[in-house]
């Protein structure tokens, strides 16, 4: 598997990380306890495109969403976390 | 009192033997390890790539690099080592962490990374090849030219590598920076590539 | 029909041609008793149990492909019961018990084959850690053995004790650890189970449950049309997510990729299971004497049933690391299976939270092992709503109460267990 | 010179009988030409029996002239680099060669093994599924072992591999597996193009079946087109020609495995050299030419010796020079077959019969056979007279019912071509089946893939030409080069025709997979079993799982399975394809990863010097650490060990703490961040103090510790645990980048920069006040406990100083840039020296840590909380932080958790052992009374007797309590005291001072 990493270009695999399903986000303090179980137990478990974080650990760093399709493993989009670098030029 | 010496180490200093190593004959690749460099990471403080870019180009009199570039200013080399980061390769302390101090004040962040790496130069018409065994990324002529740069993994071990500017003779030059505790090992390991092919081995004060 | 050698030498004398099918090929009936969702190992020993242990016979077990064609055809061999924690080293010890009497139980040879298993350790940190699990082992009635270096230059003389970057420094041995025929451990549940009465029923998908206005379970929509049933039970591992989504469930699970290869056959040459503690690599030998070896699961989100190189050469520089003779011998073939991998590397055996439908998955690369005892549990809970008691803790809502059962205290990312 | 190569003919070939080679097969010794392989140079020397079956042990000569080779198998080389199971037909014949049969004894000619064919009839597919149950404990003991000593093919070497592998990786626009006439048109039309091209292929010659079966290629004899289009490819600086390499797997997004035989044929490799090489090919297309396979038929006794393919037979001829057999008969039920019929006419054999399945041949072959005055048989092989010297007789039904004998000594064979679809159906592809040619041909293939000529189902020479070239053309295109084509190179097409012919019904055994010894009939009793998916058929009789992949066994077996469960072939469908396409050496999947190079090692700033105090290292991750320094005379470790703690203990050591995970943490919101990352605060910290810091998982669960200082008001030096270095590192720019996007902070390690020492003892402060300068005050009131900041050592070299403690001493870390690491130690030694200053290594450093009570890796296990380790108060409860909420769940927080706490052997005299289980005085252990066990030990030289820390139920509220260490591992069991888990100056007076 490559991934185009937005800022190095495409690199192979063993340069990075995988977290995992991209969608469960962090709820905010005061959600409770059934919303961070479920942060951070559940998942959709897709079968088909999903977008995913991945750490670019081996190069420049920067954490990734990378759709790609969990059947085929073929990789649509990749673009860099909110808080990676360009992504907030100017913010 | 006692008396103090503070004699600097390179990280290859037991491991580097200079002359030939591997095959005989005509040495395909030529390793030589470049000690006693200032290295600076600099990164943008959120928001204020600009501003650092800014910066940068009234030091340097060079824009620095916001892609995978290394370019080479009169006293210094600036690699792109991330979003919104850079490396200052320098000698003689005249773009050391202190003297980037005020530079970047308010624009960017700066971490001293001077002995947290080694500097390997790697040439020879067989340093392609030899590089191959190594790095994933595609080194061919018009992919990684002059000045193209790469945060990039080698081993298993992050590593900074960027192709200098071809020697007299046009043979290409890769310059590599690798974490100081691995360099042994990864200097063992290119040795290990690189003897089929003959090895010249030596090491410079000089920058390239 | 009694398989022995007698059968066999009778079966010579007229060619061969009075065998029946080793199970019957059966075409869904409009209802049963019980319905188990997946015809591997898990499945069909669950429908076993049911018929021999407790008495219902009414049941079906649906396939989507043929039987077997999921992780029980394409797993390690592997069978041990030396885990560490409460919940897993009971169940699993139950499970070892279950496989030593499996052959005249199901009156088919499995071929198991305990010819111990054997873990590494190169440093004093991973020796208490085996002395720690070892121990439980034994307060459990388990056989463990704690083996120092001479002891294993004695056992094993090929390994690499002096030229590595990790030495091996000893190994905690469970001598009744070892292998089975994966592919015998299916049709031999099968087989018995189709004497029994159990429905196999092949190439038949379930897409839906039925459900009554309660929203219990009453049945399945398969390929092959509408079954009703009393209870349905899935074990289908590798797509539980998928079939529990049917059921509008969503489980703390993610499907992964786990590799295995086998190398060409070669005269013996390993004795027992090996596994490694400084990489990815275990090891074994086939009776056909394959070396049938694995490490890691690549560890990125996968339906593929195939993995990448990095993991292919992970695990063969572990195998030359500590086995540095193998280095001729060649891999024959890598193929890849899709693994539950649960939030905490434990299974769940557990009734779910819609009435009728009771779950067994989450077996992460771990599911060889427990066929007879997860087949075991599953049924007694089925048909007694009731879990059993060595698998009692492996409950759904163990992560929402915080009991996780975390042998390689990794937490909720499953790409870690 | 000919020697004694009775089959070789005068002329032609492609060997050189200039060089002629001596070798020995069976302690035999033979000699070839340079261009044989094995095969080829036993065929020449007239060897016709080369291997045992596996099961039967039945003779097995060569059947083909590739890697699809199921029966030439031969242990090559010897000792530690004999390899098992390699098919003659594939080596490369060198001087000196050595191999020899394998899977017989005592000898190949007479193998006593070959007694199983007497129980054949009891030995049929699956049959000890149904036998060998009783007695069950037989199994293990007599049963399992005779089954595995019979099994396996040859025998691996038993000492470790003496050669050297390497990987590498090479990026391209197309990848072209095979160098036949397709995938020389496919180069030449993509290098044309100005594409990076490379070509594999796995033999040592480039031209594919060219090479055996000639044509004319652009009016020009087939050799002399090879030579020129390869004399282009090479003169084209962007195209690599890599023979002796096969494409053996695709990965995804374009990554393709091939492997690289270096040295395979030379004895040894050169100094310096590979055996072998694995390459990642990174191509944005690919073009699969591998080529075709000549398929068998399946009739009685077709796995005597001197049965070959007939395009291997032609192999040997036209390519080798060497004759199989001095009179063939062909059974073909296809065009293509006659071929070998011609081929042998031209070499002066005698042809006794072609014997040809379909009810019709062309005029031209039957004026073939008048000319050369042998009959045309309509009809099948049902069965051969021969053995292990070879097919004597062949018996033929024909068409009418009618037998017929014909009297020869080889038999070539064509049952038609299956075409390669290994590489297109890796990623699980099914191919699809072709009536027309009666073959399975690729339907689709992974992304960037196509497959052309024989591959694809092309079996004309012209097809090939003109699929290959387009497809080399396309593939340039879509990696979006473009250029002058030229033009494509022509050939005639042969005509094609086939009327199917799977299996001959007839006596005796016929074989489909000829190396696991499956028959025709074990395929029957599979079906009649139950076993009709062709998954079961494989997994049953084991069809298709030798070495060869079954590439020339398993359509022929699924066509007896389609015929026998009346099914269409495509409906009974294949078996999955599974990478690699040959077997490759596990060796070379390793590389340079084996022995002491398996992992990378680092090496502290102060490991030269460590050395040469003679330092013991261990490793800790990929670290070596200093783990004692022995000095003369002492006995062991402990007496070493014990002798650091004192010398700390009552003056001064110090120890390189350098792999400790240093981080920088800057920017206006660093405190901040710390505060969301950290249980406890840290935007409170005075600048100039550092404080202790806990990190949770998201889960609740202990992650990770270490102490951080506040160094400006904008940065932050984070220490994390050896450990986990990288992954706190991994995880903070998971924080930043993913969870808090919006704070200011920059992340960087700083790991490597920084030297790092612990000084620690009373009279540390004597020894830095010889080293710092004097400006700096190292007093109580100027460097309080805990404090942090810059200092100036003399000489004037900048130092970070900490004032904090591991050991429970006064104590110091001190920080230099690495390069002065070592320069460092040495000064500590001379300015120590009067104090007498005591090195120690990680084990000192373990042992100070239990006296103390401070968890490490033990305790941090992955499965504690903050709470079990004591530390339960430090969790803020005034901000949010990671791990927060699912620390609070019920069972976390329950009271009977295990936590930690001291452990002592009453008897002070005991050793106490990790690992060891806690269970209640006077009770039975068991699984309902294991409260906990023993997680860090040492010999505490303070108390002057074993103790340790534990996890035990309910642990701090049974301070004093007598409890058991259980440790039937190691046949201990003793009593032991639960105590306060800091054993050591409790108030902490000491590190205070």
């Amino acid at each position: 598997m490559r991934i185009v990493c937005p800022f190095c270009g495409e690199r192979e695999l063993g340069e990075f990380t995988y977290l995992g399903d991209a969608k469960p986000k962090r709820p905010a303090a005061d959600a409770g306890e059934d919303a961070v179980y479920d942060y951070v137990y559940l998942r959709d478990n897709v079968a088909g495109p999903m977008t995913e974080h991945w750490y670019h650990g081996g190069g420049c760093r920067a954490w990734l969403k990378v759709t790609r399709n969990t059947l085929t493993h073929e990789i649509s989009a990749v673009e860099p976390a909110a808080g990676a670098g360009a992504a907030k030029v100017g913010a | 009192m006692a008396e103090f010496s503070w004699d600097v180490r390179s990280p290859l200093d037991r491991a580097l033997i200079a002359g030939s190593y591997g095959a005989q004959g005509d040495a395909g690749v030529s390793l030589t390890e470049i000690r006693n460099f200032d290295l600076v990471q600099v990164m943008a403080r959120r928001g204020k790539a600009g501003e650092m870019a800014k910066a940068a180009q009234a030091r340097v009199g060079m824009a620095a690099p916001e892609t995978p570039k290394a370019v080479d200013t009169a006293d210094a080399t600036l690699i792109w080592s991330g979003p919104e980061q850079f490396l200052v390769l320098s000698k003689g302390g005249r773009h050391s962490i202190e003297a980037l101090g005020s530079v970047f004040a308010g624009s960017a962040l700066l971490s001293d990374q001077s002995h947290a790496r080694a500097l390997i130069s790697i040439s020879g018409d067989k340093a392609r090849t030899m590089l191959a065994k190594l790095s994933s990324i595609d080194l061919h002529p018009d992919v990684f030219g002059v000045g193209a740069a790469a945060a990039t993994s080698m081993d298993h071990t992050s590593v900074t590598l960027w192709r200098g500017k071809d020697l007299a003779d046009g043979q290409a030059v890769f310059n590599l920076l690798v974490f100081a505790t691995f360099a042994e090992s990864l200097w063992h390991t290119i040795l290990d590539s690189a003897a089929e092919y003959g090895v010249t081995v030596g090491h410079s004060e000089e920058l390239a | 029909m009694k398989y022995s050698i007698f059968s066999l030498a009778r079966a010579a004398l007229s060619g061969h041609k009075n065998w029946q099918p080793t199970w019957r090929d059966a075409a869904p009936k409009d209802r049963y008793d019980v319905i188990i969702i997946g015809g591997g190992g898990h499945g069909l020993a669950t429908a076993w149990f049911l018929a021999s242990e407790f008495g219902i016979r009414n049941v079906a077990v649906l396939e989507k492909g043929w039987i077997g064609s999921g992780n029980a055809g394409r797993n390690t061999t592997i069978i041990r019961s030396n885990y560490g924690l409460p919940g897993n080293t009971g169940f699993y010890e139950l499970s070892m018990k279950l496989w030593e009497r499996m052959e005249q139980d199901l009156n088919y040879n499995a071929m198991v084959s305990q010819r111990g298993v054997l873990n590494l350790y190169h440093s004093d940190a991973q020796r208490d850690a085996f002395a720690r699990r070892g121990n439980t082992m034994r307060i459990n009635g388990i056989d463990a053995e704690l083996l120092d270096q001479a002891a294993l230059r004695k056992m094993l003389p090929f390994l690499n004790f002096d030229n590595a970057r990790f030495p091996v420094q000893g190994g905690l041995l469970q001598r009744r650890g070892g292998t089975a025929r994966h592919d015998a451990v299916v049709w031999g549940y099968a087989h018995a189970a189709s004497e029994l009465g159990v429905d196999i029923i092949q190439n038949c998908e379930v897409t839906g449950f039925t459900r009554d206005a309660n929203g219990k379970v009453t049945g399945v929509e398969t390929s092959r049309g509408k079954i009703g049933a009393g209870k349905v039970g899935m074990a289908v591992a590798g797509s539980s997510s998928r079939v529990a989504a049917m059921a509008g469930l969503r489980l703390p699970i993610e499907s992964h990729v786990l590799q295995a290869f086998v190398s060409e056959a070669i005269k013996p040459l390993i004795p027992g299971v090996m596994t490694f503690g400084a990489g990815h690599f275990y090891v074994s030998q086939s009776d056909k004497g394959g070396l049938v070896f694995g490490g890691d699961i690549d560890g990125y989100n996968s339906y593929a049933q195939r993995g990448n190189l990095p993991v292919v050469e992970d695990v063969c520089e572990g195998g030359m690391a500590l086995i540095p003779m193998i280095g001729r011998v060649r891999l024959l073939r890598q193929w890849g299976g899709i693994m539950d991998m649960s939030m905490d590397g434990s299974p769940i055996i557990d009734k779910s939270p819609v009435d009728g439908l009771y779950i067994n998955a989450g077996w992460c690369y771990g599911g060889f092992k427990a066929t007879p005892g997860s087949g075991f549990v599953f049924a007694h809970l089925i048909a007694r709503d009731q879990s059993h008691k060595e698998a009692a803790l492996f409950r759904l809502d163990r992560f929402q109460r915080g009991a996780m059962i975390d042998e390689k205290g990794q937490g909720a990312q499953p790409n870690l267990h | 010179m000919r020697g004694d190569q009775a089959n070789r003919l005068n002329n032609g070939g492609l060997i050189d009988r200039s060089l002629p080679l001596s070798f020995r097969f069976d302690g035999k010794t033979f000699s070839g030409f340079k261009g044989d392989t094995l095969a080829s140079a036993l065929v020449a020397n007239g060897v016709k029996l080369v291997g045992r079956s596996f099961k039967y042990h039945r003779p097995r000569g060569i059947l083909t002239a590739g890697s699809e080779e199921p029966n030439a198998l031969v242990e090559l080389r010897s000792g530690a680099r004999r390899e098992a199971n390699t098919k003659a037909t594939t080596v490369e014949l060198y001087e000196g060669l050595e191999a020899a049969s394998q899977n017989r004894w005592p000898s190949l000619h007479f193998d006593v093994m070959s007694v199983n064919q007497l129980f054949a009839p009891i030995f049929v597919a699956g049959f000890y599924y149904k036998t060998f149950m009783w007695p069950a404990k037989f199994w293990e003991a007599i049963y399992e072992p005779a089954i595995r000593r019979a099994a396996g093919l040859g025998r691996a070497a038993q000492v470790s591999d003496p050669d050297h592998y390497d990987k590498a990786w090479a990026h391209c626009d197309v990848v072209i597996a095979g160098s036949g006439p397709a995938g020389l048109a496919a180069a030449l039309a993509a290098a044309r193009c100005g594409a990076r091209v490379i070509l594999c292929e796995e033999d040592f010659v480039l031209g594919g079946r060219l090479l055996a079966d000639g044509g004319m290629i652009d009016g020009l004899p087939a050799a002399e087109w090879v030579a020129r289009a390869v004399a282009e490819l090479t003169a084209m600086p962007d195209v690599r020609i890599m023979t002796r390499t096969t494409l053996f797997g695709v990965y995804d997004g374009g990554t393709y495995g091939a492997i690289e035989r270096v040295n395979d044929h030379l004895p040894v490799p050169p100094e310096h050299q590979v055996r072998q090489r694995l390459w990642r090919i990174v191509a944005k297309r690919c073009v699969v030419a591998a080529g075709a396979i000549e398929r068998p038929i399946v009739f009685a006794g077709n796995d005597t010796p001197g049965v070959m393919m007939a395009s291997a037979m032609r192999s040997y001829i036209n390519r080798y020079a060497a004759t199989p057999a001095r009179r063939i008969a062909l059974f073909t039920n296809n065009e293509d077959g006659w071929r070998t019929a011609e081929t042998a006419i031209a070499a002066g054999l005698q042809v006794a019969a072609v014997i040809d399945a379909r009810p019709d041949v062309s005029a031209a072959h039957r004026s073939l056979a008048s000319k050369g005055g042998f009959p045309v048989l309509h009809g099948a092989v049902a069965g051969i007279d021969g053995g292990k010297g070879g097919v004597r007789k062949i018996s033929v039904s024909l068409a009418g019912g009618a037998r017929a004998e014909v009297e020869a000594n080889g038999l070539a064979v064509s049952g038609g071509w299956n075409p390669a679809v290994g590489l297109t159906s890796y990623h699980r592809g099914r191919p699809k089946w072709r009536d027309d040619i009666a073959a399975f041909v690729p339907d689709g293939a992974p992304p960037g893939m196509v497959a052309a000529g024989a591959a694809n189902g092309a079996f004309g020479l012209g097809a090939c030409l003109c699929e290959g070239f387009e497809a080399g053309a396309a593939a340039a295109r879509d990696a979006g080069r473009s250029g002058n084509i030229g033009s494509m190179p022509v050939a005639d097409d042969e005509a094609f025709s086939i009327t199917p012919l799977w299996h001959v019904a007839g006596k005796g055994k016929a074989f489909v997979d000829q190396q696991h010894d499956v028959t025709a009939s074990d395929v029957e009793l599979a079906q009649r079993e139950g076993f009709q998916s062709v998954e079961h058929l494989k997994r049953y009789t084991t069809l298709g799982m030798a070495t060869d992949q079954g590439k020339t066994s398993n359509v022929a077996g699924l066509a007896i399975m389609a015929a026998v469960s009346g099914k269409s072939i495509p409906e009974t469908g294949t078996t999955i394809y599974r990478p690699p396409y040959v077997p490759v050496a596990i060796g070379a999947f390793a590389g340079h990863h084996r022995d002491e190079n398996f992992h990378a090692a680092r090496l502290t700033p102060s490991h030269h010097w460590a050395a040469e105090q003679g330092a013991v290292f261990v490793d800790t991750g990929l670290w070596k650490r200093a783990q004692w320094y022995p000095r003369a005379g002492e006995k062991d470790w402990l007496e070493s060990v014990t002798r650091e703690v004192k010398a700390v203990r009552s003056g001064v050591g110090f120890c390189d703490v350098s792999t400790l995970g240093k981080i920088d943490v800057h920017g206006p919101d660093a405190g901040a961040f710390l505060d969301r990352v950290y249980i406890n605060a840290f935007s409170s910290l005075a600048v100039g103090k550092a404080r202790y810091g806990l990190m949770l998982r998201e889960d609740g669960i202990v992650y990770d510790d270490g102490t951080t200082s506040r160094l400006a008001e904008d940065h932050y030096f984070l220490t994390t645990t050896t450990a986990k270095a990288g992954l706190v590192m991994q995880h903070l720019e998971f924080c930043r980048q993913v969870l808090f996007p919006e704070l200011d902070v920059q992340l960087t390690s700083v790991s490597d920069q920084w030297a790092q020492f612990s000084i620690a003892g009373p009279k540390t402060r004597d020894l830095l006040k010889e080293i710092v300068d004097p400006v700096e005050d190292l007093s109580n009131e100027g460097f309080p406990f805990m404090g942090a900041r810059e200092v100036k050592l003399r000489g004037g070299l900048k130092a970070r100083l900490f004032r904090i403690s591991f050991s429970g001493e006064m104590a110091f870390e001190i920080s230099v840039p690495a390069r002065y690491g070592e320069a460092m130690a040495r000064n500590l030694m001379i300015a120590g020296k009067p104090f007498g200053v005591t090195p120690y290594g990680t084990e000192a450093l373990g042992v100070m840590r239990i006296e103390k009570g401070h968890v490490a890796g033990p305790e941090l296990n992955g499965t504690t909380t903050a709470g079990d380790l004591g530390l339960g108060k430090m969790m803020s409860t005034k901000k949010d932080f990671i791990g927060r909420v699912m620390a609070g769940r019920e069972a976390l927080v329950a009271p009977n958790r295990q936590v930690v706490v001291g452990i002592k052997p009453t008897d002070k005299a005991r050793r106490l052992r990790s690992g060891a289980h806690i269970i209640p005085k006077g009770e039975t252990p068991g699984p309902d009374n294991d409260q906990g066990y023993v997680t860090s030990v040492c010999f505490s030289p303070v108390l002057d007797q074993w103790i340790g820390l534990g996890l035990v139920e309910r642990g701090r509220e049974r301070i004093g309590e007598i409890v058991r260490a259980h440790d039937p591992l190691r046949g201990e069991d003793y009593d032991v005291e639960l105590c306060n888990s800091v054993f050591y100056d409790p108030d902490g007076g000491r590190q205070r001072g």
